[in-house]
């Protein structure tokens, strides 16, 4: 194959796949290309003090507090459920009753998966998708936020 | 004194609310639609919740889902700011069955005074000077027209329920009037849920100067003195200023008493302001009441040395003001620049977009209230107040000059803002002498 | 008044007489060295001068070369700022040969407050206290001992030409005294060219507080009330307030008579300050004059509505002064916080770099001058000042508040800065109710 | 192929694919091409108004006055003799008088090549570099900041 063909093809590959780099060696060819990256942003917060404490008020500067976690990372082939409204987060129909789903649930879309409680009025929650409930997010009686996500589900095939 | 009010509102006053809270020791929860996720002024909060998607109806003006975000988080109070829900009498009866705060007058008094028509008798009542026109919703166009003749063209078609320039028109003779008329009707009952529209008289070259008052609930009524808004286009205030430089004591004196004697007349509570419009023949007519807190209401607070939100806190909480007519002293002469995110070259087109750098002026006189910085993006979805610049001097030659410098200081880069517009509008035609009127910024952008 | 003015001094304060004389419609020049160039403020000058290299030496402190500046830009008058050049009664002096103003006292009067010891004198001939020590330098070191003695230990050692804490030293016993004193004399010869030192009693657990003084060239002198400045790590100030909490009115009386009178007997011209020590019983002591505009002046002005930039400008242009004492009100509390490019964490360490981000706070009650912004990067030659962050409010206890929510939204990224000290230290200890001596801040970073 | 072509062919392939570098080895020929990318500032500033200019105060808000003339750009092999001090240029030692030196004029390093005045005193400015004047940037009685560039010399070889 032509080379220059060649290289064209590799871009793609590398466009399709968002590669920075690419280096390849083939017996009649060898082709390294590098894509051209965008700067990252100029703002970098403050690092962390590393001193060692003097004693008193420096003592109480010891850093720690800067740490945030860092919400659980969403797999890739799983599904959100997400609130549609602000409200409460109710997992049974009734105190004391079986929860709507737990984990392992089958879904259908009419599936009601909770009730949120918004201005008195019990709202029942949707699947809207088919699979399995892998993940509950929300406690019983929790306050939720608009587009809070209340179940991970991995779909139906 | 409440433990913890939600702020129904964004940006700016948002952000001056919390300031207020955070100073008097009050939590505060803030709700934001997705839009503004991320915006920094939303760390300053005890509590954040999402509301919903960026368009206002489904957030900032959704009723039910203020309410509950308020209930998950045991507020005890909701302010409204101003614009969105801030003059929706609905929602502060709402607030008031739920027996949260609503941080505004009563809903009855809202629900009296939103509805111009009504406004107006109550001026009438109490023999404060009214606009000649209709008393009463015209239904019918043979007594609009008989009216129009009566008191003389220009009228304008105003819809009942309106505010803030939002449907209003102007007719010159009997063929616009009655298209305005089919107009107004459908627009306001698009926009309001109430087709009513009422014709008055246009007071032209007024100048619009309004009175900021102060109640509590226990029947003290104080007014904090006058802002000129003159300075708008298409209806938006762009300046305004305290003291106004074009009236004297004794207009001074005339108006505030009028604005007191409404409010009292409504048993009004909380801040609100009364708005006039004064002719060049010294002639002054009651327009409307804001039952809420203002967008200018800073200069007022420059002058004065009142705190107008933690007012508006305190008396929605119950306490006796302390504020005395007699002892309130007007020192100074203060001026707000409304910096907003439009193109002046483009016919103040609204440009959203990514603030690269964003350094506000300093120094002495000097306030803005500002919920941008660099790095922030303005959205499309909502309005385009990016900041308010405020100054305060001893005299209103020095505050422009102030003013002056600081526009001057003031770099916003990355997208199109109207500071360059403010710096020449405060230097043009008679804008330093204090002689202008409503049609001063037409003025301008027509001859230049 | 002048027309054109050089401001022989860079960053805030810099930017500070800038904006007075912009306001005032007087021109500005800049002088600035290759350190400064490209700083946002420069933009804002009429014109600028490259004066030399990085080192203080080469530039601000060079005094040909700003006097050359100033011939080949044209200026009237020359503002010296504070710090570098501002208390050198040479470089007034030659301001004055050359025929430029030299905009703060006279040169001979600034010789004559320069010198601690002719100092003290003037103020014992007009019966001000100052504290027990020698009235004249001491050569002598039997002559230092018996004096100690006589006071009593501990004594401080001082350069008689010394200032801002450099070169003090304090000494508890004989052999510690006789040491420092060598030291002392090597120290301040090195420093100041002038070996001469003194002791005086150590004033322990005492407030520093200080009278603010404007003058013109008609024999009119006012005060504009005073500063606590007791907020001090080693001799460098990091908080001051106005009122001070620590005083009546009664004394409030005794130290602004005081300086008014030292003032007058030194014909004084132009603003100043006479700080005092004020001791738990109840005496105060002169310590020293400084002939210049202070860093803390805004508070001042924030409490008075003078602009004291502005009066410094009038009164060396000659005009008569507009200030009555009786007509100066006082309102309200003003408190500064000093926000420093250093990290608290290790020790105050000075860190210079690049501000990545920079979003000061706004809203009522609060003034920033600052000329960083984002993107300005923190020189290592000069002092680590970035901002100052000054509020403003009817009462102590409001100024308090509004001062923790503003470092609390006050952002800076990239560099350490003293905001996250400030913040514990307003909360700390008697800090809140106002009890709090020169040892405040010592004590707290040593037990916390 | 044509080498020259070939490598014309290759940068038109990064340009359209913003590359950075491309390396390639081929049998015959081996071609490394990186490419000088700038790094840019954060900071973009506003782009001119590129709108139809209606009439009165907008006509006068056309754009125009945001160009700045740049510095002419300082040629490699050139010297510059900067100004030590702040003052008043002179170009001959009276008025009147011969310049100092001309474009052409060759100088040694004790060349006095200007005087400053500063503080009423004047300062012969000399030389400190051997070669020839190329460029006068600064007129005669022109006020001076410090670092400023007076001559552009060619050094001698």
């Amino acid at each position: 194959m032509d080379p220059a063909q060649r290289v064209r093809e590799f871009i793609e590959i590398m466009t399709e796949h968002d590669l920075a780099e690419l280096e390849v060696e083939e017996p009649e060819l060898r082709v390294r290309i590098r894509k051209n990256v965008p700067m990252q942003m100029p703002f970098m917060g403050v690092a962390p003090a590393q001193v060692q404490q003097p004693p008193g008020y420096y003592a109480a500067l010891a850093p720690g507090n800067g740490t945030q976690e860092a919400p659980p990372a969403k797999e890739d082939n799983l599904i959100e459920i997400t609130s549609p409204m602000v409200g409460t987060f109710y997992r049974a129909a009734n105190p004391g009753a079986e929860p709507y789903v737990s984990i392992g649930s089958e879904l259908g879309a009419d599936t009601v998966v909770c009730i949120i409680e918004a201005m008195k009025v019990m709202n029942e929650i949707k699947a809207q998708v088919e699979g399995t409930i892998v993940e509950i997010l929300v406690d019983d009686m929790e306050p939720v936020e608009f587009g809070q996500v209340l179940y991970l589900v991995e779909p139906a095939e | 004194m409440f433990s913890r009010v939600l702020i129904a509102n964004r940006g700016e006053i948002a952000l001056r609310v919390l300031r207020a809270c955070k100073e008097m020791g009050i939590e505060t929860v803030l709700v934001f639609s997705r839009a503004d996720a991320g915006a920094k002024y939303l760390e300053f909060a005890d509590e954040t919740v999402c509301i919903g998607d960026a368009a206002p109806a489904e957030s900032y003006l959704n009723i039910p889902r203020i309410i509950s975000a308020a209930e998950i988080t045991n507020v005890d109070a909701i302010h409204p700011g101003y614009g969105f829900l801030a003059e929706e009498d609905e929602f502060a009866e709402i607030c008031e069955e739920s027996n949260i705060v609503f941080i505004g007058p009563r809903s009855e008094v809202m629900r009296k005074m939103g509805n111009k028509v009504q406004a107006r008798k109550i001026a009438q009542e109490n023999k404060v000077p009214v606009i000649p026109g209709s008393d009463d919703p015209l239904d019918d166009d043979d007594r609009a027209l008989e009216l129009a003749h009566q008191i003389g063209y220009p009228v304008m078609v105003k819809a009942a329920a309106g505010g803030g320039g939002r449907g209003m028109r102007i007719a010159h003779n009997d063929i616009s009037l009655k298209n305005m008329l089919a107009v107004a009707r459908s627009e306001a009952d698009a926009a309001f849920k109430n087709s009513s529209v009422y014709i008055e008289k246009v007071i032209e070259r007024a100048r619009h100067v309004e009175v900021q008052i102060m109640a509590d609930q226990h029947g003290n009524i104080v007014h904090l003195g006058e802002r000129d808004c003159s300075i708008q286009r298409r209806f938006q205030k762009l300046i305004e200023e305290t003291p106004s430089p074009g009236i004297d004591d004794a207009m001074r004196e005339k108006i505030t008493r009028a604005a007191v004697k409404i409010a009292r007349a409504v048993e009004y509570t909380n801040a609100g302001t009364i708005e006039f419009l004064i002719d060049k023949d010294g002639n002054f007519y009651f327009i409307e009441m804001n039952a809420r807190l203002q967008v200018e209401h800073p200069i007022t607070e420059q002058v004065t040395g009142v705190d107008i939100v933690k007012e508006q806190l305190r008396a929605a909480a119950g306490e006796k003001m302390q504020l005395q007519q007699k002892r309130i002293e007007f020192n100074g002469a203060s001026v707000e620049c409304r910096i907003n995110a439009e193109n002046p070259a483009d016919e103040f087109r609204t440009c959203p977009g990514m603030i690269s750098q964003f350094a506000p002026p300093g120094g002495p006189g000097v306030r803005v209230d500002t919920h941008a910085y660099a790095g922030y993006e303005v959205k499309p979805f909502y309005d385009s107040l990016l900041a308010k610049l405020i100054v305060h001097q001893p005299t209103r030659e020095e505050a422009l000059a102030c003013l002056y410098r600081a526009l001057t200081e003031f770099t916003i880069e990355g997208i199109y803002t109207t500071i360059p517009f403010h710096r020449d509008l405060i230097r043009h035609g008679g804008y330093p002498a204090g002689n202008f009127d409503l049609g001063f910024v037409e003025d301008l952008l027509e001859t230049g």
